[in-house]
């Protein structure tokens, strides 16, 4: 058995047995065939001795159990590391950030304690998935839509710590900013609510966010200072009716006239789903382009180095007149609304010389079953695993990997910024050996910002794995050099991406230790995670 | 001169010389005449001796110097109280907490850093106001709103980190940010969400960064000097449409708010709007008779009045921002549904377009800043001879069946206290926030040391019946942080004990704002 | 309301007390319209929703605004200024520096017969 | 990078792939659907395959382990795990536990010995003797 780095076989033997008292013997896991469950099954590290793997697990059911399992935790100075569904594969899994770290595992914790349909929201426990959620309100039959991340079966909690993202509209698809109230159990052991939860009885715990006097809500996510167990959740209103519209844009420089338009009908809440960006000219005779498959004219000018500002791919789109770029715009709302917005949205890029548009389908919701199977489900917040599509084994893919992590940088919302990025990542891919992609687009999950989300494949070969952390490693920093950040990343990668945010020093990691000394003394939570390590783990670090 | 407490006169000299090395000896103020004008205009404890007068005032122009008063400050152990522009009157102004307090004064920090009218935000120091970023934005033609407070004189980080609320739809104004530049109390300087990265590109385009995201704890809180701020701007809408709902009866509330809610929710409606009975404005004496009599008038009575009087019961005022198809359709869709309430009727407002002529922009009374534009006009409600008010301001659920409950719980305490009450017989709710209601009760002021007393109590007794009801207040006087903090006290005051681990931690000598919210530094804190 | 009483009494007096200044030149005056328009407009200027306007029309003030007036004196402009009255705040020198107080004294004095 | 280029073109393909499905009839009970879930009258195998593998495993567009085992066995057995009838229980689980390829292995807290006996027992009961 595997004992916690620091901690005394015999103490650890003692901390099991009270962990047992406390939530039951069955829900302690000790045997390598059920710890090793518990292992990062996209791990970059898989099999080599640097994996990151925990020595058990303790899956407590009540808030009372987290208590009591967190002070045993805190006696015998014993490394836990919480996990909610632990199912944010390509971000670390259920595995810990500290290997040897006790995990403790939330999922038996599923309860839906409340949904509101008048005020639309929820109050959920970590261990509820968005499946769950989704049943739930769809057998209440609540006009109710839950905005869910690629993945169902993660939790709405640990999504929403780890700050995912979803589909509908922008204040609900940001899934920190759409929680409202929290219940964390601190290091010592000590329940705290936050927001209006703070007042007993209080009757607006989920409808007023930041209570009175400072709002920490924001230091629980991402962090190791407490383990959330309650939180709220804005859920949207079902609306009356769905409409999509794809504009699409002649030219190469038509980009940056192309992003500012969409900007402003964000900002303005005119569109207020989640835009599509697309290429009908790069994704040629792909679902995204349409057409036929690329000519060989097309294939031989894609295959150039910086093959999509060239001139000659620019003349060949203007001769055969096919679209350099396109975006496909949501609104949800009054079927009149929708179809006045969309009419706006058409004015607004008819200012662009050669401007195209395809009308979609306007849809009444609720969606017909024959819908349901037609549409992408999560732009109508329905629960799938249809993300996971991407790597399995396909006809276009006949040699599967074994998952992949997530390279999430944010960068500037503008048409500069995404020919910016794909010139210096275009470089860095090749200077690091890697293939270079013809043409990246951002994925518009946030208002206000562009994050571009690159997949590195995991495989289960140390050599290719360890060429890949390395990889992994160098685009953080160049993108870093550029100005640009990650906005969440796999534990393997958290201390390197934290050291990029180093304004004075590293002023804003040092207050996060500050806090974390002060909050959990012995550092038990969740050492290591997003960079940040108890006083004693960062002494015997330096 | 006035000497901090705990602190000798010679530290307090020697700790004011170097100020003055620091900011220039004429921004150091210790004169009488000179910190006068720091106390709180509207303090509920005028001519009494607990009124908290600040011992001195520092104004630091640059964040540097800001550092460099803040680690004095810090090694001689002098209390220091921020303001921005110190103009949040009614909830304390530039007054201190703690008598004896010094001033730190940003309002000389006035640069308005950036404006970007492609990605729509600001970068902003703490001294610049409305009015200062709303004539800039005029003046440079560019094609954004501001989302102004109430009173335009204000500071947009200082009400922001008061978690203050406007009216359009950026009107969350804490929720409104993104991204902080912070001098902490050991004077070193920090940047919160992608500041944190040197040379950032997103500063004020992703709210987050990497890490727990810490913006939150510097909102009403003393741990920090806030020394930047960025703010989401709200891009000029093409037209501004306002529409009214009347109903009937007094349970019309229910569906008329769970109608609201849902328009609000679906981001249909986007700005704030208030609740309001026109039967509060009636000026009648029949109806006054109606009142007036003993137990008050019957339900059925009001009623029955209003229908004679063909005023509604309930009313509330729509306002629609975007193209202006759009918001045509959009309060052609709110007709539909409100028609679904017997008697509903419904009366259109103008339609105003944009880009507007500033000139006539600025004559739009009373719509101003629903449409942002700043004005001081909220100070009418005083009226001419008030001296004053402090604002009870608690959160009730978004619901009818919660109006109704506050009204009469909170007509009973006014009874039981022996206070007129006022417009208040039809309580007046609004929707600052997204998803609750926001009640305003301003309470006088006057120089009259008794009814000061009187009132202060009586502020007092209403903040514990809120809590009874499980309603807090959002924000409050200086006078009252203390009462407020101690009604969020879930599990033995947990979150308090929790925020004051922080303070000692962040701030060991408690130097900063101490006493803000209810949250004292350890030698300050009753055993 | 004593008190509003007294202050009105103070405006009047110090009104008699005037003419004891020399005439300022017209650059500071056109400084203390710029400050003026900064400071004072928004609760003194014409125009609704001017609560400082409003307030001095229902005490009877004529004219109400403080720019058309010809009996306000320098010493009683920066009385209230730093002092405030009933709902009107006091102002600080990071505000409204004395300079600039002067310079607005200059703009409301102008017209002012000698 | 051809991996980013790829992946992120995969991950819109897979959304747009939806779109461009036509629309095939729609049997509720072959797809991930809360309806389904509660299963009254079902063994309990079925409500479990159904809550914990069908979403991937099911019929319907966007199956990933549906699509994956057509890819790989191009019609030599059923793609649907539940009309299978060569899975043994001991395969079943140790897929269950371990995971193949992107399929990552399923925690006790998740899918406890009982319920995974009982999917298993569920995905055998066609076999021959």
């Amino acid at each position: 058995m595997r004992v916690p780095p620091g901690v005394s076989t015999t103490d650890f033997a003692d901390a099991l047995k009270q962990f047992g008292d406390a939530v039951g013997k069955e829900w302690v896991f000790t045997n390598d065939e059920d710890v090793a469950l518990y292992r990062d099954a996209y791990s970059p590290f898989w099999g080599e001795p640097d994996e990151l793997v925990a020595s058990a697990a303790v899956a407590p059911d009540s808030v009372e159990q987290v208590q009591s399992v967190v002070r045993i935790a805190n006696s015998y100075k014993i490394p836990i590391y919480p996990v909610s569904t632990g199912k944010n594969l390509g971000y670390g899994g259920s595995a810990p950030a500290y290997s040897g770290s006790v995990v403790l595992d939330l999922k038996r914790m599923n309860r839906i304690l409340e949904v509101n349909e008048k005020n639309a929201y929820a109050l959920v426990e970590p261990g509820v998935s968005y499946f769950d959620l989704y049943r739930y309100i769809q057998e209440k039959g609540l006009k109710l839509w839950v905005d869910v991340p690629d993945p169902g079966w993660g939790s709405p909690i640990g999504n929403s710590l780890d700050r995912g993202g979803g589909y509908l509209m922008p204040q609900y698809r940001n899934h920190f900013d759409s929680h409202c109230g929290m219940e964390v159990v601190l290091a010592n052991g000590e329940v705290i609510r936050t927001g209006m939860g703070a007042m007993p009885g209080a009757k607006t715990w989920q409808q007023y966010k930041s209570g009175f006097g400072p709002w920490i809500d924001g230091i629980f996510s991402q962090s190791n200072f407490g383990v959330v167990t309650k939180m709220g959740f804005w859920l949207m209103p079902e609306p009356d009716a769905y409409l999509s519209g794809t504009v699409m844009l002649p030219k190469h420089d038509d980009l940056i006239p192309l992003v500012e338009i969409i900007t402003y009908l964000e900002n303005t809440r005119i569109t207020n789903g989640m835009p599509f960006f697309g290429s009908p000219l790069l994704s040629r005779g792909g679902p995204l382009g349409g057409g036929p498959p690329p000519d060989e004219e097309l294939t031989a000018l894609l295959a150039r180095p910086d093959a999509v500002s060239s001139p000659e791919l620019k003349e060949y789109a203007e001769r055969k007149g096919i679209p350099y770029w396109s975006c496909t715009l949501s609104f949800y709302g009054p079927e009149k609304a929708n179809a006045a917005n969309w009419e706006f949205a058409k004015e607004k890029f008819s200012a662009v010389p050669g401007a195209k548009f395809v009308d979609g389908e306007a849809l009444k919701i609720p969606l017909t079953p024959e819908q349901r199977e037609k549409v992408n489900v999560p732009q109508f917040g329905i629960p799938s695993l249809r993300m996971f599509s991407i790597g399995a084994r396909s006809d276009t893919n006949p040699t599967p990997t074994n998952g992949h992590v997530w390279f999430s940088p944010i960068i500037p919302r503008t048409g500069e910024a995404i020919f910016e990025a794909n010139r210096v990542f275009s470089q860095a891919a090749s200077e690091l050996g890697l293939p270079v992609s013809t043409f990246s687009l951002p994925t518009g999950y946030w208002e206000r910002g562009f994050i571009f989300l690159f997949g590195f494949p995991i495989t289960h070969d140390p050599e290719t794995n360890k060429k890949n952390r390395a990889s992994f490693k160098r685009i953080v920093q160049i993108a870093a050099e550029h100005g640009w950040g990650e906005y969440r990343t796999a534990p393997a990668f958290q201390g390197a991406v934290m050291d990029t945010y180093s304004f004075n020093n590293h002023a804003l990691l040092r207050f996060h230790e500050t806090l974390k000394d002060a909050v959990d003394p012995n550092g038990i939570l969740s050492a290591g995670r997003y960079g940040i390590w108890p006083k004693h783990l960062r002494e015997a670090r330096s | 001169m006035r000497v901090p407490p705990g602190v000798s006169p010679r530290d307090f000299a020697d700790a004011i010389k170097q100020f003055e090395e620091a900011v220039g000896k004429e921004w150091v103020f210790t004169s009488d005449e000179d910190v006068d004008p720091y106390r709180d205009s509207y303090s509920p404890f005028w001519h009494e001796a607990e009124e908290p007068i600040p011992s001195a005032a520092v104004a630091p122009d640059g964040v540097e110097q800001v550092q460099a008063v803040v680690k004095i400050a810090n090694s001689h152990k002098i209390p220091l109280w921020t303001i921005s522009t110190g103009k949040n009157l009614g909830y304390g102004g530039a007054a201190p907490l703690l008598g004896g307090s010094v001033m730190l004064d940003l309002k000389r920090m006035d640069r308005i850093l950036e404006v970007n009218d492609k990605n729509h935000y600001a970068l902003v120091e703490p001294g610049v106001s409305y009015f200062d970023l709303y004539r800039y934005i005029q003046e440079k033609g560019l094609k954004v709103w501001i989302d102004p407070a109430d009173p335009g004189w204000g500071s947009l980080i200082g009400n922001a980190v008061d978690r203050g609320g406007g009216r359009t739809p950026m009107r969350d104004h804490f929720d409104a940010h993104c991204g902080m530049e912070i001098v902490l109390p050991n004077g070193e300087v920090m940047r919160t969400g992608m500041g944190a990265l040197p040379g950032s590109k997103t500063w004020q385009q992703y709210r987050y960064g990497f890490g727990p995201y810490v913006d939150g704890m510097f909102s009403q809180s003393s741990l920090g000097v806030v020394t930047k701020m960025g703010f989401w701007l709200f891009p000029e809408p093409e037209a501004y449409l306002t529409g009214t709902v009347g109903v009937p009866k007094r349970d019309d509330l229910v569906p008329l708010v769970a109608n609201l809610a849902y328009l609000m929710n679906s981001s249909i409606v986007l700005g704030t709007t208030s609740v309001a009975s026109p039967l509060n404005f009636v000026r009648d004496p029949a109806l006054a008779a109606l009142r007036a009599k003993p137990g008050g008038a019957s339900t059925q009575e009001l009623e029955q009045y209003a229908q004679k009087k063909n005023v509604p019961y309930w009313s509330i005022e729509l306002p629609f921002y975007g193209p202006a198809k759009v918001v045509a359709a959009q309060w052609e869709y709110a007709k539909e549904r409100f028609s679904g309430i017997p008697g509903a009727k419904f009366q259109d407002g103008a339609m105003r377009r944009f880009p507007m002529d500033p000139k006539d922009l600025e004559q739009q009374f009373p719509a101003g800043v629903a449409i942002g534009v700043p004005s001081l006009s909220v100070f009418g409600v005083g009226g001419a001879r008030s001296e004053g008010h402090v604002w009870f301001s608690p959160i009730i659920p978004m619901t009818g069946e919660a109006v109704l409950e506050a009204q009469q719980v909170f007509a009973d305490a006014y009874k039981e206290m022996g206070m007129a009450m006022g417009p208040l017989f039809f309580l007046g709710p609004s929707s600052n926030y997204p998803r609750c209601f926001l009640v305003l009760f301003g309470f006088p002021i006057e120089h009259d040391v008794e009814k000061n007393r009187k009132n202060r109590e009586n502020f007092k007794r209403l903040i514990q019946v809120a809590a009874e009801h499980g309603w807090g207040e959002y924000r409050t006087h200086t006078a009252f942080m203390e009462t407020v903090m101690n009604a969020y006290s879930y599990n033995n005051h947990a979150l308090l004990r929790f925020h004051e681990t922080i303070k000692d931690a962040v701030d060991p000598n408690g130097i900063l704002s101490p006493g803000k919210c209810g949250i004292w530094p350890k030698h300050l804190r009753k055993a | 309301m004593k008190n509003a009483r007294a202050a009105i009494l103070v405006l009047l007096s110090l009104a008699f007390a005037a003419s004891a200044f020399g005439a300022p030149d017209d650059a500071q005056i056109e400084k203390g319209h710029k400050v003026y328009d900064k400071w004072c407009f928004p609760c003194h200027g014409t125009g609704s929703g001017k609560p400082g306007t409003d307030s001095l029309r229902a005490r009877g003030q004529n004219p109400a605004v403080l720019a058309e007036r010809t009996d306000l004196t320098a010493p009683a402009i920066k009385t209230f200024v730093r002092h405030g009255v009933l709902f009107m705040p006091t102002f600080r020198k990071t505000e409204i520096s004395d300079a600039d107080l002067d310079a607005i004294a200059a703009y409301l004095t102008r017209n002012n017969k000698p | 990078m051809r991996t980013a280029g790829t992946f992120l073109a995969a991950a819109l393909f897979a959304i747009f792939a939806a779109l461009a499905v036509p629309a095939q009839e729609q049997r509720i009970t072959s797809s991930w659907t809360p309806a389904t879930v509660s299963g009254q009258g079902q063994p309990r195998g079925y409500v479990e395959y159904q809550k914990f593998c069908s979403a991937c495993h099911g019929e319907g567009v966007g199956r990933p382990g549906t699509l994956a085992l057509q890819a790989k066995y191009k019609g030599a057995v059923p793609a649907l795990l539940d009309k299978r009838t060569d899975l043994t229980p001991e395969f079943v689980k140790m897929t269950v536990r371990n995971g193949v390829t992107v399929m990552p292995f399923f925690r006790k807290t998740e899918i406890s010995d009982v319920d995974l006996n009982a999917i298993t027992a569920y995905l055998t009961r066609n076999n021959k003797p």
